[in-house]
């Protein structure tokens, strides 16, 4: 049960998960790039070296292939690793290791293995550090039978979301940001759970369906306040984890909006967006007064000049003319 | 000499040579599918290695793990089962030829990407050292892994961290048709392992004890010492890469010079000459191992397909 | 001009298209895995060692990560590289090389640097193969900006968009399949090339559009030549590349019919169906009069046995039958 | 000893050390964004390599490449430019400080995944050797790439094509806030070179005038011998691994024990004693340094912003 919540910064709940899933079970190690004598690159791991000592916080070379692969191997019997790659884009250069080993062990092997691992850090773009260093990667992930694809939004979720994966048997991959380790939030202390799966209604509305995950949510956010104001008022539904997708959140809302427009950080083709907007109208089309339509990055690599990346990423200006081009034009 | 030793290897030998003839010969009849690559020479590399380690030690393997499989396990039933794709198969019909399994038997897998199972094998070990437990991890590939990232990602690794695993380099001259002196511009893989630096030995895959022995030595520097050890056998295999592939690329006169190292044959030899055994008697355990492979194509032939309905289960766990 | 078409096997003309085009520039090399003494692991490229030698017809180590760079940076400095996976399953360990190098190079450098290079090899489950040996990467690869993917269903179009993909300057992902390259087929004798970005229409109807690509096309032609002996006339639309996708043709098939069907070997989790479907509603919504449906391999890892296989793979019958649903029963 | 060579390569260090103290300081006024990650400490190398080859010889670099694209280039504005984010910069703006690049002066970037790089460079010699062009490729990248997968892969493909291309192994003694002895098991990276086999060499990366010599006979040996060559230059960053790393992990000692070989003072020394210059004269060769770097930042400053409709353009060849 969770008591009371206090604040705590994004990197904070998280820090809080793995220590208390840490202290709660022995087979819990962490393990990366920096996350011991640095104290993590963004400062995620600080002090769990000091408390957990070099045997449970593991400093590795940079070697992304070989960590994801020792992880693998060590949850292949009964350990249960957090990898963390510094950022997801470092995680390319172990993208086989994590499509071709781990997603396919337990069905290849008919279930007699189990892999408790999870794969984290944080990915999409942060501010100016171009193309190689700036990619939203859960569809190529999400892609992947055999994977569960966790992006968390607020320090509450964060935590509670991060202790789901710590505690799930498959292997989860962890999305989480740069730019938003510094936010502040209630998050409750001790035995807060957030299960994968379950989508979270962040503000409710009537006009239109906003779905989101991850940095996008406060887009989201920070367009449907604009768009009260003008009266119209959208529910902003963030799906917390991608693999496996609530769906079904997805729906109810259509069925009370009966728009849907989808915000996404990454590139449009054959994303996650892509997606949820073909599982809609599969699902709810005949509950649309309007196609789903999405909002996503452009389709460009990132670039670094400050000027085009803000054209690059969805910021809540877009997303609120995209709304208003889809909804009927009332009160005010 | 140890004579039920000796046997006992010629045992698992033969077996695993008249295992992967019948599997050959299914191939043909279509009962088995995809690739079948055959360990057929390389036997003594396999039967040696695995008879020098505990059965508690942790076994990771290639697509070409058929020996690996039989000598950990002797479950010639399960293994031929597999190959065939049915419910009883040691992977349950859904690995095939490149992806057995036994958990129980700490026989970690047939994995097909090459090099990409050299950083798992680190993985095992580092746990067996995280908890403690005296358990070393014998990780088997070919020479054309050395080439791959994954390959000197687990290498470093499994140096830096100090891991109780065995890297056994089955040296068979080639990886597809491509000769090693063609890829690689060292006289030996293991000149590598110096690199990290990592402790080595060389050795003549093809006598099973020098094999066994070999091992035995590098699995207890492993357990005792606390460090990984860099295995090379040089041996040869007598077919092609898989079924399909005819091995144009090498001479009869190359092909005969290795078969008359023969393992089993030299074995048998060595059998005879220390009087452990008679022809006749080889002949009979050769018997009882055709036998044997019989009954596990009998039993995968009777045995049923997975059931329908289970394809979409252990993609996660329920 | 093209002359009069005899028939050559897939592989024969993807070869044809090669050797072509090396006569032709001096600048354009072969190299991968078997490709030259052993002729190619599916003897797509054989003889060409012997025509071209060891200069221009390369083996390498197995180290797909290795040479995919190798060829990008022969790429940058003006050769013409066709690097061949022995199958795009290896190429997941040199992912890092196509998506954050390769994709992202001439965006990085402002147009300083042109990749001519292309990526081939064979794609997707082969028989009995298993989870590792079996995927369908299109999605994956189509995702990332900066790539162009094309994936030819006959042998004329496979010798044509080769061509246009080798004269191509961008970095152009073509595959293949190991089932089609014993398939045969009239090919046009010399210069034939078939622009990347051009559906085809492989059959008309007026009932319903099925879109697809690769090896599907044939499966979707199966069906549709079922579904005509009872009365539905299916259009069968071949994609011929993903990126760039040439939308269009399939709206205008969909202006005609509609109804759609897409028709995808690989995973449906944002897979490149998901992106068509998304596409269709956001363009062409009020032609619908049924939701675009997806028919896609079930989202599992690949399984070994037979009977396992069929059931993960669409067939004729799953796709008429998915047809039979959508388009109003007619005639007979 | 070469009076003009002295005082250019002097020239070029300094100007190196005010160019990276000028985007510092306009990192903390936020001119600059992202990633900055200083060269400062380590001129000597980039200097001294690059001196040592041809202009026609082709570079390629990682995230920590000012030095290399000024020394190659000397072009002060385009690289402030492009550190500002301006349509004037070496890469339209679009790459920043870790993506920069001169096609026309052969600098080929500028890459910022560990190792990645390597397998390129491997290209860029591949592709001048089958052209039959005398080009040789320097790459450069930290000691931390050593146990990347595409270090050994770039490197084994470099050796068994024998391709004309130096490593050059910046051993700034950490990767980030990892000192190598906690990665590297080995005294030396260039250990690593020689299991491929690839001649190597070990040289104090402080020392402009030795590192020239070294990459001069690495450069000789790549162009006339056509083989790969491995350099490991030992050297230390003064900073902290980029702007965000107060580098905590390092005593002030030892960044002080480094600060006493800071390679400008040698240099500097070197030059006095030699009676080349005078005091006086570095000073006003600083000057001119410290005014040219004033002009680059004045560039930037008034250089416009990308086109915003441009944001699409170069995705791929239009
Ligand atoms: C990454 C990767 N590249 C290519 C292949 C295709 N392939 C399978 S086995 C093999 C040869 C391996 O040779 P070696 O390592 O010597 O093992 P051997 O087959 O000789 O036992 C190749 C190229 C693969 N499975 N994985
Ligand atoms: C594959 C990959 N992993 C991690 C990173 C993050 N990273 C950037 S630089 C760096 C340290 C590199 O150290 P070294 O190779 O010694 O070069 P140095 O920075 O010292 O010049 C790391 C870990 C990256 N860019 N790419
Ligand atoms: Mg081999
Ligand atoms: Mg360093």
């Amino acid at each position: 049960m969770s008591t009371e919540p206090r604040t705590l910064a994004f990197r904070e709940a998280l820090r809080e998960a793995m220590v208390e899933e840490m202290e709660r079970d022995g087979s819990i190690f962490l393990m990366g790039e920096e996350v011991g004598h640095y104290n993590g690159a963004y400062k995620v791991s600080e002090g769990m070296l000091e408390r957990f000592g070099e045997r449970r916080v593991v400093d590795t070379p940079i070697a992304e292939a070989g960590f994801a692969g020792v992880g693998i191997g060590a949850a292949m019997v009964g350990l249960r690793p957090i990898i963390e790659f510094m950022t997801w884009n470092f995680s390319l250069v172990a993208y086989d290791q994590l499509v071709s080993n781990a997603a396919k062990l337990r069905y290849m092997s008919n279930g007699q293995f189990t892999l408790p691992i999870v794969f984290r850090g944080p990915g999409g773009a942060a501010h100016g550090v171009a193309a190689q260093h700036s990619q939203a990667l859960e569809s190529i992930y999400a892609h992947i039978p055999g994977l569960k694809v966790v992006v968390p939004a607020t320090p509450a979720d964060a935590k509670g979301l991060l202790k789901a994966a710590i505690r799930d048997d498959n292997p989860v991959l962890f999305m989480e940001s740069e730019l938003m380790y510094g936010m502040k939030g209630p998050v409750p202390e001790g035995e807060h759970v957030v299960p994968l799966g379950v989508a979270d209604t962040k503000r409710p509305g009537r006009d239109v369906t906003i779905v989101t995950w991850g940095k996008m949510l406060h887009v989201s956010l920070a367009a449907a306040a604009q768009l009260a104001e003008e009266g119209i008022e959208a529910e902003v539904i963030d799906l917390r984890s991608i693999r496996p997708l609530d769906a079904e959140a997805v729906f109810a809302s259509i069925r009370k909006t009966h728009r849907c427009v989808i915000v996404q950080e990454g590139w449009p083709f054959a994303g996650v967006a892509a997606e949820i907007a073909a599982r809609i109208v599969e699902h709810v089309f005949d509950e649309l007064d309007h196609p789903p339509v999405r909002v996503t990055s452009l389709d460009v690599p990132h670039p670094y000049a400050k000027n085009l990346e803000a054209l690059v990423l969805p910021d809540a200006a877009r997303v609120s003319a995209t709304v208003r081009e889809i909804v009927p034009h009332r009160g005010g | 000499m140890d004579a039920e030793l000796l046997l006992h290897l010629y045992r698992q030998m033969v077996l695993i040579r008249r295992f992967e003839e019948a599997a050959a010969k299914a191939y043909t009849q279509g009962k088995i599918r995809g690739f079948l690559h055959l360990y057929i020479g390389q036997e003594a590399v396999a039967v040696g290695a695995l008879s020098a380690a505990a059965q508690t030690d942790y076994v990771v393997a290639t697509y070409r793990e058929h020996a690996h499989y039989l000598a950990r396990t002797g479950d010639t039933r399960g293994a031929m089962a597999e190959l065939f794709g049915k419910a009883t198969g040691c992977a349950g019909g859904r690995g095939g030829s490149m992806h057995f399994y036994s958990a129980a038997d700490r026989f970690l897998g047939g994995w097909a990407i090459v090099g990409g199972h050299v950083p798992i094998a680190a993985g095992v070990a580092f746990a067996s050292k995280y908890r403690g437990e005296p358990d070393v991890t014998l990780c088997f590939f070919g020479d054309g892994t050395a080439n791959m990232g994954a390959f000197h990602e687990g290498l470093a690794l499994a140096s830096v961290w100090r891991l109780p695993v065995v890297f056994i380099c089955e040296n068979n001259q080639y990886a597809m048709g491509t000769p090693l002196y063609r890829t690689l511009t060292v006289e030996d893989v293991a000149v590598r392992a110096r690199g990290y630096p990592m402790e080595c030995a060389i050795v003549n895959g093809d006598d099973v004890l020098e094999m066994r022995e070999a091992t035995r030595q590098a699995v207890e520097r492993a357990r005792k010492g606390g460090v990984p050890f860099f295995l090379e056998a040089k041996t040869y295999r007598f077919r092609g890469h898989s079924m399909a592939d005819p091995a144009k690329y090498r001479t009869k006169e190359e092909v005969q010079q290795w078969r008359n190292r023969d393992p089993i044959m030299l074995l048998g030899q060595r059998i005879e000459a220390l009087g452990i055994a008679t022809p006749e008697r080889l002949k009979e355990l050769d018997a009882e191992a055709v036998a044997e492979v019989q009954d596990a194509v009998a039993f995968a032939d009777a045995s049923p397909e997975p059931e329908p309905d289970s394809v979409m289960r252990h993609v996660y766990v329920d």
